[in-house]
């Protein structure tokens, strides 16, 4: 009897294996794929960035007193490099790359009465962890546009709560997510298929895990849209893509 | 609930044990005074209560249509946004059914108590007749109000299009399902008078709710009609 | 305030104890003892309650529409100082004309709080716009009247500040406005006390009252963070 | 009018068949004045649950609350209350009280159960509206639950629910997406259920009196239930089509309160031109006599239960009818004294000012009148007396803060204060329920047959009345010092110092709330194990007193009552006991004793 057992144990562990080899076969097969890097640039002047002024809740005007955060609709680092530029391949890709969801949550997190980071990209279905660290309430209010298949919400966070998770059923590029309680924290969440990068402060990307192909490839930035390219990706090789916004 | 037909509960008359005789007090109803027939019938039949609720009814809508009112004369005042609407033409066809019905249940009331009076059970006919003249007409108001608010959607204006047409819609539509209420209240009516059951007072109570929609039409008719 | 109070007062005071002690004279009396009515009956305590009652409406009544008429009735005068704020879940913004005098005008379709354009102003094409300063705090000098021109952004606010005693609705569509002079410097919070949605209770800003001096050179670092 | 006839039979024919027809779609005005006190049980247990979840979360705002975690997942994540849900369970407070407890227990629950009995009727005139306005009443109420736990979050606009934030749906914030829908959608089926109600109340009291039972031989309390029934038609008339226009803003992009150019969270909003004030003007033309609903009903009772205490009548009968009268006439006039900061024409704040001013003399009218005859009587102490008695004290209490927040100039300082929130609860609400509580202990031998548990009756008066005080006496020093009403939580600098209070207040609401668990009790246990109640234990005069306990199923067992003298003949010279019954054809001595007329 108990050999029966071992028996159907064993199995089993056999059926399941197989079957994780089958459907993990694509991501498989994207780990060899190439990659794409580039830069976002912004030519000319940046839109101003005002100074925010967050009297209105002391707990968190006390954390950046002296020195004021200011809006981040367009960041700008060192050589014009555009911060927060989502990139994403919006045409061309198989299915199964497409579908592919990141096991690996992306945090969202509230800091000092500001988003950290200011944008963020996830796959459809991929987690996020939105979180706090200021000892005031927030609430988290993304508003996905009407006809996205995405239902906004609107929760509040107080303080020393833990995190909570969400997901976002549709592609949306981008979601825009504010707090009302402080009406200057704004960002965005870009919800996308297939591989996708945001932009760091010098306004470089890498997109891992392309397979080879060819592909339009579509930057987003909030103030200034959108831009796209073609890109040729090569198996083990890595493609250049830069983009260039015009700012006034 | 039960579906045999019961006679008004019966009340002997007796003597008032009234204190203050003479004064008529004491009869209790709330018309204190001795009837004219000098029974005391009227205390505890519940038919004078049919007409009694149909008149507390009546206070009831009039004051929700007192309301709407007075939301469609802020709300056409307070705005810049005010287009008004041009009334399709077939609600003067509407107004003059209506009246119309208003004449029929009244013949049908006439002839329903000269029928009484003689007290002959089987010539119920011919109120019967007017009865159902004045259900047709109801009914024929009530499509021709859809076929105002279909001459309208082919105009473009829906509900939610200009607060005129809000208005128009809300105040047509609540106004119409009291009519369809009435024309329940009038099957009903008839079809006790068909079994020779109706009392008058149940027939007052209708004719006086439906009397008091067709006023009400008159008046929402003037309210939409009229750029305050 | 205090009228009321006194009067509010006595009668709270003497209709307690006058309950109290009839209510402990007269469960106690005997099985014997008659019953006997209130010296006067009914009449006089009904002709008691409108002499009295009567007159403490006229008083009040009285007293309380020339405070109201002081307020309400009387226009700002015409050196008030105009500042418009608006109301929006969950802040006030406030805005000084700048050195034209002139408030430009407000296009809500540019509202936009991500860039910190509050009151939709467009920079661009609206030369009264250029010079307006907005903020997220109220300063105004002290012993100047205030002519506080309001109106909502999305859904009813109050405008509220204890030390001043004032409190006015913002109601969406309506234009609304309110005078006062603030006598005494400090620091007062301006609180939200009509229900706006889940951040109601955190809906505030501080009113700052200084100097003229102290006021200029506010205004003037006010504009340099536009 | 199809209900005629039925009437007739539902009185005459045999007496019900069936577990169904007796005790749920029953007929019997009897059976529904219990379902609507059953209701109102419900919802004032859920109600005080909900207000003692905002009393921790206000003291204790970042503590789990046991067990709510599974009770609200989203609202209340971890059993710790968000802003937002703060606001819901306001909401769903304040209309569960006003509508589901202060309309239906003093008005519909015994209204209905002693209104026919006492001017000696069968039933009411139309038994099948009545049955339908219960159940419709219950239907709201399921429908307002399900807004408590609907997927989006309850409501959090408040129980006046304010356009735009009640009308622009979820953009404004959670729960005002279907749950504000089917708050609304609860509030216009409880309108039409209280306007059947009503109006079955009316044609009742005018046309089914017994004979001799002319309007002004009936007891106070039906007077009072009669009045509230014509207070309720009106209003109930005007809510009905407020919340219609409403829910069309909501659902179908009408645009009757939602003004033009609004920008929520960033989205302009696609409404034109609609006014918000509408809708303040005819909420509150409901709002107000709502109050006159809860309270007068309660006025009657404790009159009609003080006289029996006091063995002696009112100083005058007809005073406390004109009063009340006069009361019910006024509160059409002053709904403006809700919106002196709303923004209206300051003149009309003054134009509502002078009636709401008004409104003390037939106030204070009916107050000396209740205090100056109990002067000289031979007042007998039951827990229904001291609730009578509480509620006059209560009523005062409440009463004089009315005076400040009468006057414009004055409610500018504590308009949306806690110092309204104490003076509704202790005039409106408080008040109401000692009514409610009084009837209680007065008529449960009438209704169930058995008599309560008169010590722990006592027992809970006082800790009952006690608490009350010490809940909302503080409210007003808080109100003065410029406490705001509806916040969640503190965060304002000023309002640091008050934070005992409110941990004082949390304490004796906990403690006050869970001395309810005596009546509770006595409740239950009195209704099995109680002792058996004669017809007549308190030697009470009017015709509830005249039938067994409880009454037959027609109330008189077909012999109609037949009525020979005014309602309070009390401290009568040479009768059995010192009382005569309403309908006792005994003769009064003609020269009254001392203290009659």
């Amino acid at each position: 009897m108990k050999n029966w057992y071992k028996c159907a144990g064993t199995l089993t562990v056999l059926v399941l294996l197989g079957l994780a080899l089958l459907y993990s076969g694509p991501s498989v097969g994207a780990g060899s794929g190439g990659k794409i890097t580039g830069t976002i640039k912004l030519e000319g002047a940046p839109a101003h960035q005002r100074p925010i002024d967050m009297s209105k809740d002391p707990v968190c005007a006390q954390q950046h007193t002296g020195n004021p955060v200011r809006t981040e609709t367009v960041v700008v680092g060192p050589n014009g490099g555009l911060e927060y530029g989502v990139v994403y391949i919006s045409e061309g890709l198989p299915a199964g790359a497409a579908n592919a969801v990141s096991s690996q949550p992306v945090t969202f997190d509230q800091k000092g009465c500001v988003y950290h980071p200011h944008v963020i990209a996830v796959d459809v279905g991929q987690k996020i962890e939105v979180a706090t660290h200021d000892p005031t309430t927030h609430n988290i209010h993304p508003l996905p546009s009407a006809g996205s298949g995405n239902i906004g919400w609107n929760k509040s966070q107080p303080p020393g709560s833990p995190p909570f998770e969400t997901t976002w059923k549709a592609p949306e590029v981008a979601i825009p997510v504010k707090c009302n309680i402080h009406p200057w924290m704004h960002g965005y969440m870009a919800v996308v298929k297939g591989p996708h990068a945001v932009s760091d402060d010098k306004g470089s990307y890498t997109i891992d895990n392309v397979p080879p192909g060819n592909y339009t490839l579509t930057a987003w930035q909030e103030t200034y849209g959108t831009q796209t390219q073609k890109v040729t990706v090569a198996s083990g090789k890595s493609a250049t893509a830069d983009f260039t916004f015009k700012g006034k | 609930m039960a579906t045999t037909v019961h006679e008004p509960p019966r009340v002997r008359p007796r003597k008032l044990p009234s204190r203050k005789q003479g004064t008529g007090s004491g009869g209790g109803g709330w018309r204190d005074r001795t009837p004219s027939d000098g029974s005391f019938l009227a205390v505890g039949d519940r038919s004078t209560a049919s007409k009694t609720g149909v008149w507390v009814g009546l206070a009831a809508i009039t004051m929700s249509f007192a309301a709407l009112t007075s939301a469609l004369v802020v709300r056409q005042g307070s705005a810049a946004d005010w287009q008004h609407v041009t009334l399709p033409r077939v609600l003067y066809l509407n107004t003059l059914v209506l009246v119309a019905s208003s004449f029929t249940l009244e013949f049908a009331r006439r002839r329903f108590s000269r029928l009484a009076f003689l007290g002959s059970g089987e010539a119920t006919a011919s109120p019967l007749r007017w009865l159902y003249v004045t259900l047709s007409l109801g009914l024929l108001f009530v499509g021709g109000q859809y076929a105002a608010w279909l001459q309208l959607k082919s105009q473009g204006l829906y509900l939610a299009t200009t607060p005129s047409s809000s208005f128009f819609y809300v105040l047509t539509a609540v106004h119409a399902l009291h009519v369809l209420g009435g024309l329940g209240g009038l099957i009903y009516v008839s079809s006790k008078l068909r079994r020779s059951a109706l009392r008058k007072n149940t027939l007052d109570a209708a004719s006086h709710y439906w009397h008091f929609m067709d006023i009400l039409w008159l008046y929402l008719f003037l309210l939409l009609w009229v750029k305050l | 305030m205090a009228d009321t109070m006194i009067e509010a007062g006595v009668s709270f005071l003497a209709a307690q104890i006058i309950l109290a002690v009839f209510i402990w004279w007269f469960s106690t009396s005997k099985p014997g003892q008659k019953i006997r009515n209130f010296p006067g009956g009914a009449r006089g305590l009904v002709a008691a309650a409108i002499v009295l009652v009567g007159l403490e409406v006229l008083a009040l009544g009285v007293f309380g529409q020339k405070a109201w008429a002081n307020i309400y009735f009387t226009p700002p005068g015409p050196n008030a100082m105009p500042i418009q704020v608006q109301a929006g879940q969950f802040a006030f913004y406030f805005r000084y004309p700048g050195p034209d005098g002139k408030f430009g005008p407000i296009h809500p379709e540019l509202i936009n709080e991500a860039t910190q354009n509050i009151f939709g102003l467009d920079l661009d094409h609206d030369q009264d716009s250029k010079d307006d300063i907005v903020t997220a705090q109220m300063a105004v000098p002290v012993n100047r009247e205030i002519h506080l021109l309001m109106h909502a952004k999305d859904v009813g606010h109050s405008f509220y500040v204890r030390e001043l005693r004032i409190q006015q609705d913002f109601v969406p569509g309506l234009d609304l406005s309110l005078h006062f002079t603030a006598t005494t410097p400090g620091k007062y919070e301006i609180v939200c006390t009509q229900l706006c949605g889940l951040g109601h209770y955190n809906m505030k800003a501080y009113l700052l009252v200084m100097s003229q001096a102290d006021f200029e050179n506010w205004l003037k670092q006010q504009a340099a963070m536009q | 009018m199809d209900e005629t006839s039925r009437a007739s039979q539902a009185a005459h024919h045999a007496p019900p068949q069936g577990f169904i027809r007796n005790y749920i779609f029953s007929l019997d005005h009897k059976i529904i004045g219990k379902q609507y006190y059953g209701l109102a049980l419900l919802a004032v247990l859920t109600g005080m649950v909900l207000s003692w979840l905002m009393r921790i979360h206000l003291v204790w705002p970042n503590s789990p609350v046991p067990g709510l975690k599974w009770l609200a997942h989203t609202s209340a994540p971890n059993g710790v209350i968000t802003p937002e849900y703060y606001l819901s369970l306001m909401t769903m407070h304040g209309t569960l009280m006003v509508f589901f407890v202060l309309t239906n227990a003093p008005f519909a629950a015994f209204g209905n159960y002693f209104l026919p009995i006492q001017i000696g009727a069968e039933d009411m005139a139309f038994p099948r509206f009545n049955m339908m306005s219960f159940w419709m009443t219950f239907l709201a109420f399921c429908v307002l639950m399900a807004a408590l736990f609907v997927g989006d979050g309850p409501p959090i606009s408040g129980w006046t629910a304010y356009p735009p934030l009640s009308a622009v749906g979820a953009v404004a914030g959670p729960g005002q997406g279907t749950g504000q829908t089917l708050w609304g959608l609860s509030i216009a089926i409880f309108c039409i259920a209280s306007l059947l109600g009503s109006l079955n109340f009316i044609s009742t009291t005018l046309d089914l009196r017994a004979r001799g039972m002319t309007l002004m031989r009936m007891p106070l309390s039906t007077w009072a239930w009669f009045i509230t029934a014509c207070i309720a038609l009106l209003a109930f008339a005007v809510l009905l089509p407020a919340c219609g226009l409403l829910i069309l803003d909501r659902l179908a992009g009408t645009s009757f309160f939602v003004p033009a150019n609004l920008v929520v969270s960033d989205q302009i909003q696609p409404h034109s031109g609609g006014s918000p004030l509408l809708w303040q003007h005819l909420f509150w033309f409901f709002g107000h006599p709502e109050v006159y609903i809860a309270i007068v009903p309660a006025m009657g009772i404790v009159s009609h239960i003080l006289i029996n205490a006091m063995r002696r009548p009112m100083l005058s009968h007809k005073v406390i009818i004109y009063s009340l009268m006069s009361l019910g006439f006024l509160s059409y006039m002053v709904w403006g004294h809700h919106m002196f900061v709303s923004g209206m024409n300051p003149l009309s704040s003054l134009m509502f000012s002078f009636p709401t001013l008004v409104i003390t003399i037939p106030s204070t009218i009916l107050t000396l009148i209740w205090i100056g005859s109990l002067y000289g009587c031979k007042l007998r102490i039951t827990s229904a007396s001291l609730f009578a008695l509480g509620f006059v004290s209560l009523f005062v209490s409440g009463g004089v803060s009315g005076f400040f927040l009468a006057q414009p100039s004055i409610d500018v300082l504590l308009h949306a204060t806690y110092f309204v929130v104490g003076h509704f609860h202790l005039v409106m609400g408080v008040a109401a329920i000692f009514g409610v509580f009084a009837a209680t202990y007065f008529w449960f031998p009438k209704m169930f047959g058995r008599m309560m548990n008169e010590r722990l009756g006592k027992i809970h008066f006082w800790l009952t009345f006690v608490g009350a005080y010490l809940i909302f006496m503080p409210f007003h020093y808080l109100g003065m010092a410029g406490n705001v009403r509806r916040y969640s939580a503190f965060v304002n600098d000023y309002l640091q110092p008050l934070l005992p209070v409110h941990r004082f207040i949390t304490i004796a609401a906990l403690a006050t709330g869970a001395a309810q668990i005596i009546f509770l009790y006595n409740l239950i246990h009195s209704r099995f194990r109680g002792e058996p109640a004669p017809q007549n234990p308190w030697e009470a005069t009017s015709l509830e007193w005249t039938v067994p306990s409880p009454p037959p199923w027609d109330n008189f067992a077909g012999k109609i009552p037949v009525v020979y003298h005014d309602p309070y003949q009390y401290g009568v010279k040479g009768a059995t006991g010192d009382y005569v019954m309403q309908d006792s054809p005994q003769k009064i001595p003609t020269v009254p004793e001392e203290g009659r007329r």
